[in-house]
């Protein structure tokens, strides 16, 4: 397909594509200019896009009411914990799915991931009452386990998918060069893996980071992540844009940076074994 | 491709991760079907009694459990219609040559890695805000009359703002099957006198139906318990237009404390949700052999 | 129908040029085979004469029309791909039918002439299944197919049995000579297996570099190879080079012999050395010869020669199939 | 010893957290550890939390509504021995009687507040009116119509319109009892068939419609402050506290303009009492000091601490009779009068023309009111965003209600 | 050190049996290759061997030990797979280390060994390298590196070449025949190559369908085959068969003739038919013909044999050179 591109075709579709992606980013990049305004200047009409006085204070406000650091903290124990955790679990039980199928394997998997579709408020008194018995409400522990078995269908799926994609000879290979299960997968498996599973570990991560129900119902203060953090200003007093807009930056942007220097690996990963 | 001995390990192998699912879904499960039939109201301590099926027939009869039951599907079908749509146009579009398509890709994936909170009420405060947003602010520019999405078009709205958050993930999946796709097969095509339009019906669709129901999948299973977009929004009103499922569940439960009731709603959630996983299961376990 | 020209065309990838400029005339009802080594360029020209390439320069003529900035589709050619790359969605009967129905063709015209192909390759029970459920050369006969159906002018294959194992290669091998005998429409075809080339071609075309480097029919090649980059190539198992004493001795830079011409003797001979490994064949034997004070050759005897690993053995170039090349590799 | 402290996401408690230093000073063993969320999360959040016994609170803040409800329940310590001069007769007799139980104090008011109209007194000028000191409902409307110039986005009235039991349904149950319409007769039989309520509801709609903003129905009150601060409002009926921060010049563009009236007048005045109120919960393992810092934090000494750090203007309101018996307090806010007659006017036990098994102005005290609040505003609602007519919105209000009540088994 | 027995050896998989039932005797220090069509078990022979299977029922000695029952690695056999099965991410030199490593070998005892057989491989400059930046046959060579580190008692191939192209194939054929010249191990190496078995092979084991039909040294298979399948698997091109008349006047049901076991005349001859296509390698010429009233057949001629399609041609089966089979393709 190697024809000779014209330079107006390939500027046509420049000048399409990124204003399409602006347009598509806009809300965010909306989000992290009006953080740098005055409240004032934030619903000013017509809207200041970047000629306004350009202030940090939105941050210095946010920062003196809620500890940042302490919620970003436990954002990262949270969503990196459950994430490790939960690849713990799931590789060996994605190497038996891969390569030791059963006639039920595929059923197995699909019954794990509708767990997934299981209404959190529904069982969220349940799990509130066996979470005081077992004293974890409040603590980073409780909350990893309840966010690793949310997101255990999705990583032993991707893993799977990535497994399958390793031709079993080589296992096969490990085995007759004299290596026991757990060094056929600690030697030879994981390491093969390794972009499936940075790219599991990224997205788990993503959706251990956003997740926004068991965070907020089960966390007070000791253990709680950026989602409480965020939930303080869905609707303070008074003329709040800036300060949200500057909350949300705060929210958002580890994991924007996050997924932007690892996006290779992570749409490699999306793609549960969709490309062949 | 086994001997006894692999098989025994793997069946030891994958048993932590089945008994931790079967305990995630046992326990709290048989707490709630003990709980949905009772008569149990957080704000009553003490009168707890069983009430037989009295909550199952509530929850069933209430007029917004149908309105909830249609705007899931709306909901979810909406939302696929226009992230695998989008998707597909959007994909076609970034598989163009192009300069800069690699900051274009990091400007579309953005969204996926928004919190859905943070992302409603950006939404819902700088854009759709009738008097504030930047949407009433375009009306007015052209001299319309600024509309009022969440009030007007609730779940309008909450679809859009999802299929913002979901059109990256489906653009990039669809992308990268797009470039997956042999190029012999295209220049096979060309050979064979297909226009774009044919190459397009013929071959980049049919190529893209893998991934496409991988998309469905995925997003069905995320979009099923859509629950902060319309709590931070709507909080499922006006009326009960923007209440699904979950939301449902939710305000019985953590709005009224009525955890009979929210766990009757609990469970017939869970039975639909187990109807619509075998439903997909079928649909992908033909594609994805 | 069916003849094609290049006038100096040329082809650079950026700053690199593949194809430094190449003239060649195919004609009408030729079976040419373009052969060499890998990268040399022989799929580039395949697709610039198709028209998957621009050229950068010069002219492409397909029945005396200038064909150079046609696109593929009204170059009435047909091409048949390594992968084959069939439409893994649609049966092997839309397969066929893709390009006649691209072109607007009435149903049962299209129907008509799929039986017909089918019926020609052997197809026939197979016309409802998709790709995935045919075998190799199943697939291949599919490819082909959907290249038939056309009545294109010429037919392109690009290594059409590389993907295929060396017993069905024998077969397609054969089967594709036939087609040609039946159909007579001209063909190209690559490949780097020389054995194809041989058997198959009424012209071949030996490239190096994206440079001719001979045209010939395969015995002319065979017999009177211009250089030792021909030599080399044609003829399996590789000619044999000498070079030193023996080749001076032949007022040469070095000699060729292949290893189908050597008279052997466990006694006496021009060359001596020591039997390295014997393949026994059953039909031949192929002795591999490390000479004194000289390279390893290889050497070909009858069926049933009784050497051994490590035997002392003595070689002679049959009169007549010596080749001598001078300092550039040129045939004197 | 830490104190877990659950605090609503408003200007006076955000506020409480930066000036807590001359607590933590005199108490240097006793660690404050913040949770600030929304309105409606944190209700949800505390009430699972108190309801299940989970102990993960010290200290909550709660309204008035819940109080009594939570006090019955025993899920609340009660508030003895505050210290000597806490001075608990000092609070404003309507706030204390709705905290009590049998007569001992479950809950400390942080701040009060009841409802007032806030108006443009530039653009009542140019209308031609008067505000009267308590004007009727049709003055309001009337004006609202007036004042109103969509042209130039000045909307005459702004009124609560997000559904919610502590939004919309604040502002309509208050209406609703001013008109002499009650969510229930004494025997608990649901009232919206009555002609009252249809009034009610046609009145509010119908003004919306001529005079409100846009995008009314998703307006709580932080929606209309914004509005208001941005001078888009003509009058905004609600909360008192609304006052200090529309009259404060760095927050609101129309600040010097801003005048004050008591809330409307019908059969009844439109009565509305509110406190958000530090308590204990019972199942708190620090009881003790966590009585010493709500102790504290509803003080009188807090109250000056916040004058001298940002001004009389801006300490927490409508708690206090000896606040507004302070000359500086009196000058530095223009609106501590029409507070104070407003909070005194206000009678829980009889919000209404007719007599009710309740107590509540702009609420019913029952625990299932949450749910049946939240659950009617959302048809009212629906109603002012013309996606359902006035009448349907009654007849499922009355529905909902009449299944819920039947459900929860009453009458008790 | 090397001997393997296998004593009825069976293996089904579910319902299927794949081998019904082996008996073979593998001696220290063979060369034995398993041949047989695809499909016909030999891997899964292998995969018993090397106890990546259960057996289903049956023993499996190795130098006199009973290891039906042993895991993979208590059998010290190493094992060359198809896709080489190099694993990625390692350095060929931790590659060539993995097993010992496993077997919990001190660095500097590893370190020798791999030295070591890098030494003989040929891949001392390449230790340092991925295994995807390497050409196939270093892949290859880099596996059977891994291979004989161990010092296995036995080698196991399957079909360790059929990845590679066919001149690199007949390199490391003879590569690998040269190192089991060298080591003296016990190899045991399937294909479906049968050059690659005539060859390499002391013992030919031909299997069909999971049975084995005959065992021998190539040549003993190539001159007395003990079947018709085994006659027609071995030699290539394979054997032509030819029943009716001219098998009935030597009083058997099917004769069979080596193309290259013709004397080719123009003019008289045995037997007579049509020249189909005739294919030139220079070297040889191979004429496809299509008998009389007979099947078609493959004829091996000299280098430069003159006919061509359509023309006609006579055969006689040189004396000597014809196996009779009965009914049952045996051979009389
Ligand atoms: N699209 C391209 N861009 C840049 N260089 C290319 C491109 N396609 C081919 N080349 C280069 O052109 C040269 C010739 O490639 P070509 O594919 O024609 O070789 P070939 O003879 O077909 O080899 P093979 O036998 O391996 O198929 C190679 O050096 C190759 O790297
Ligand atoms: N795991 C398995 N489950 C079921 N059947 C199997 C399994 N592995 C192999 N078979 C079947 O056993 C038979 C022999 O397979 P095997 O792989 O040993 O053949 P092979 O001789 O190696 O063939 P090839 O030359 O194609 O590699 C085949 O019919 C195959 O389908
Ligand atoms: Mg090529
Ligand atoms: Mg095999």
């Amino acid at each position: 397909m190697a024809r000779t591109v014209t330079t107006t075709r390939r500027w046509t579709f420049t000048i399409l594509a990124w204003g399409v992606a602006l347009l598509i980013f806009f809300p965010i990049l909306w989000t992290i200019l009006t953080s740098f305004k005055s409240e004032a200047d934030a619903i000013a009409s017509p809207p200041k896009f970047l000629f306004f006085d350009w202030t940090t204070q939105n941050y210095a406000e946010v920062q003196s009411r809620s500890p940042y650091f302490r919620h970003f903290l436990n954002s990262v124990i949270i969503s990196v914990g459950s994430t490790l955790l939960g690849l713990l679990i799931a590789v060996p039980a994605a190497w038996s799915m891969a390569f030791q199928p059963a006639k039920r394997t595929k059923d197995l998997l699909m019954w794990m991931l509708s767990t997934k579709m299981m209404p959190a408020a529904g069982v969220l008194i349940p799990m509130y009452l066996l979470f005081r018995s077992w004293g974890l409400l409040d603590t980073r522990l409780g909350i990893t386990v309840v966010l690793m078995l949310i997101n255990l269908p999705i990583i032993i799926w991707m893993l799977y998918t990535y497994f399958r994609e390793i031709p079993a000879e080589i296992l096969e290979a490990a085995r007759m060069d004299g290596a026991s299960l757990s060094k056929e997968i600690i030697h030879v498996l994981t390491p093969m893996a390794v972009p499936g599973i940075a790219s599991t570990l990224l997205l788990n991560v993503i959706l251990a980071w956003n997740e926004a129900f068991w965070t907020l119902n089960l966390t007070t203060s000791k253990a709680a992540p950026l989602t409480t953090f965020i939930a303080s200003y869905s609707s303070p007093e008074g003329l709040f844009y800036a300060k949200l807009s500057a909350a949300s930056t705060m929210a958002i942007a580890p994991i924007l940076i996050l997924g932007w220097f690892s996006q290779k690996q992570l749409v490699r990963g999306l793609t549960f074994g969709a490309v062949k | 491709m086994a001997t006894r001995h692999q098989k025994t390990l793997a069946r030891f192998m994958v048993a932590p991760s089945v008994l931790l699912l079967l305990g995630w879904m046992i326990v709290p499960l048989a707490m709630t079907l003990w709980f949905s039939f009772q008569s149990y109201n957080l704000l009553s301590p003490g009168m707890e009694q069983f009430i037989g099926w009295t909550n199952y027939r509530y929850f069933l009869s209430d007029p917004a459990f149908w309105t909830a039951m249609q705007n899931t599907l709306l909901l979810v079908g909406g939302v696929l219609v226009v992230t695998v749509g989008g998707g597909i146009l959007l994909a076609l579009l970034l598989d163009q040559p192009m300069f800069g398509q690699g900051i274009v890709r990091i400007l579309v994936i953005a969204p996926f890695f928004i919190m859905p909170t943070v992302s409603a009420l950006v939404w819902k405060n700088m854009f759709m805000n009738p008097v504030n947003g930047l949407f009433a602010w375009l009306a007015k520019a052209i001299g319309a009359q600024p509309i009022d999405f969440l009030a007007q078009y609730p779940l309008m709205s909450i679809i859009m703002i999802v299929s913002w958050q979901w059109l990256p993930f489906a653009t990039l999946i669809l992308l990268t099957a797009m470039q997956s796709l042999d190029s012999e097969q295209m220049e096979a095509a060309e050979m064979d006198g297909a226009g774009a339009w044919a190459k397009f019906t013929h071959l980049v669709l049919p190529h893209l139906s893998r991934a496409i129901t991988v998309v469905i999948l995925i997003e069905t299973i995320f979009l099923l318990s859509v629950f902060a977009e319309i709590l931070v929004t709507t909080n499922g009103g006006p009326g009960y237009q923007s209440t699904n499922l979950t939301y449902l569940v939710y305000s019985q439960a953590l709005l009224q404390f009525d955890v009979g009731g929210a766990s009757a709603g609990g469970i017939v959630a869970v039975i639909l949700a187990n109807i619509v996983a075998i439903f997909l299961m079928r649909m992908i376990g033909k594609t994805l052999e | 129908m069916g003849s094609i020209t290049l006038k100096q065309v040329r082809k650079a990838f950026g700053d690199v040029e593949v194809i430094p400029g190449v003239d060649l005339e195919i004609r009408e009802g030729e079976f040419v085979v373009f052969v060499g080594p890998s990268g040399c360029g022989k799929s580039t020209l395949l697709r610039l004469i198709a028209g998957l390439e621009d050229v950068t320069s010069g002219q492409i003529m397909i029945d005396g029309r200038d064909v150079t900035h046609a696109p593929p589709s009204q170059r009435k050619l047909a091409m048949v791909f390594q992968s084959y790359a069939l439409y893994p969605h649609m049966s092997v009967r839309k397969n066929i039918a893709f390009p006649l129905k691209m072109a607007g063709m009435a149903a049962d015209e299209q129907e008509r002439r799929v039986k017909h192909a089918a019926g020609i390759l052997n197809l026939t029970d197979y016309l409802d299944r998709r790709p995935g459920q045919l075998s190799g050369g199943q697939r291949q006969r599919v490819a082909i197919g959907r290249a038939i159906v056309r009545e294109p002018s010429a037919f392109l294959f690009d290594e059409p049995l590389s993907n295929l194992d060396a017993a069905l290669r024998v077969n397609m091998r054969v089967e594709i000579s036939e087609l040609h005998k039946k159909l007579a429409t001209t063909m190209v075809y690559v490949t780097h297996d020389q054995v194809e080339a041989m058997t198959m071609a009424d012209k071949i075309v030996v490239l190096r570099a994206g440079r001719v480097e001979q045209v010939g029919s395969p015995l002319e090649l065979y017999r009177k190879p211009a250089n030792r980059f021909v030599a080399g190539f044609i003829g399996s198992p590789n000619m044999n080079f000498i070079e030193g004493e023996p080749a001076a001795k032949l007022g040469a830079h070095a000699i060729g012999v292949r290893p189908e011409h050597f008279a052997m003797s466990t006694t006496e001979g021009l060359l001596a050395g020591t039997v390295g490994v014997a393949e026994h064949l059953g039909s031949d034997t192929f002795l591999h010869i490390d000479l004194d004070n000289g390279p390893h050759i290889v050497a070909r005897a009858a069926g049933e020669f009784p050497v051994h690993h490590g035997d002392r053995i003595f070689l002679t170039p049959q009169e007549g199939r010596i080749y001598r090349f001078d300092q550039n590799g040129l045939a004197l | 010893e830490t104190l877990t402290i659950a605090t609503v996401n408003n200007g006076d408690m955000i506020r409480m957290q930066k000036m807590t230093k001359p607590f933590t000073d005199a108490n240097p063993d006793i660690q404050l550890e913040w949770v600030t969320l929304e309105e409606n999360v944190l209700r949800q959040r505390v009430t699972t939390d108190i309801a299940t016994k989970g102990g993960q609170y010290d200290i909550v803040t709660v309204g008035n509504y819940e109080v009594p409800i939570w006090a019955k329940q025993g899920w609340l310590t009660p508030l003895e021995d505050m210290g000597a001069d806490y001075d608990a007769e000092d609070i404003l007799p309507p706030i204390r009687e709705g905290l009590s139980l049998d007569g001992k104090l479950y809950a400390a008011p942080f701040y009060g507040e009841s409802a007032m109209i806030m108006y443009r007194k530039d653009l009542m000028e140019k209308a031609g009116l008067d505000m009267p000191e308590r004007p009727t409902w049709d003055f309001v409307f009337d004006a609202a119509r007036k004042m109103t110039d969509k042209d130039a986005e000045v909307y005459g009235i702004c009124l609560r319109g997000k559904a919610g039991w502590g939004e919309n349904m604040a502002f309509l149950t208050s209406m609703g009892h001013s008109y002499g319409a009650p969510w229930f007769d004494k025997d608990w039989k649901p009232q919206f068939g009555s002609e009252a309520w249809k009034k009610v509801l046609t009145d509010y709609v119908a003004v919306m419609k001529d005079a409100g903003p846009p995008g009314a129905s998703s307006n709580g009150f932080n929606e209309n402050l914004a509005l208001f601060q941005t001078g888009k409002c003509g009058m905004w009926i609600d909360a008192t506290v609304a006052a200090s921060f529309v009259s404060n010049p760095k927050e609101s563009t129309v600040a010097d303009q801003v005048g004050y009236a008591l809330a409307p007048e019908g059969e009844k005045p439109q009565m509305w009492l509110w406190a958000w109120t530090l308590a204990v919960p019972s199942s708190s393992d620090s009881p003790d000091a966590a009585k010493k810092f709500v102790a504290w934090a509803t003080s009188k000494a807090y109250t000056e601490e916040v004058a001298k750090a940002e001004g009389w203007a801006n300490v927490p309101p409508g708690t206090r009779t000896s606040l507004y018996e302070n000359p500086e307090y009196q000058k530095a806010a223009p609106f501590a009068k029409p507070t104070l007659d407003s909070i005194m006017s206000a009678d829980l036990k009889n919000p209404t023309t007719v007599e009710v098994p309740y107590i509540g102005t702009q609420w019913v005290g029952i625990p299932e009111f949450q749910a049946l609040g939240t659950a009617v505003g959302q048809q009212f609602s629906a109603a002012l965003a013309g996606q359902a007519s006035v009448e349907q919105a009654l007849q499922m209000a009355q529905q909902i209600t009449e299944r819920e009540m039947a459900k929860a088994g009453y009458p008790k």
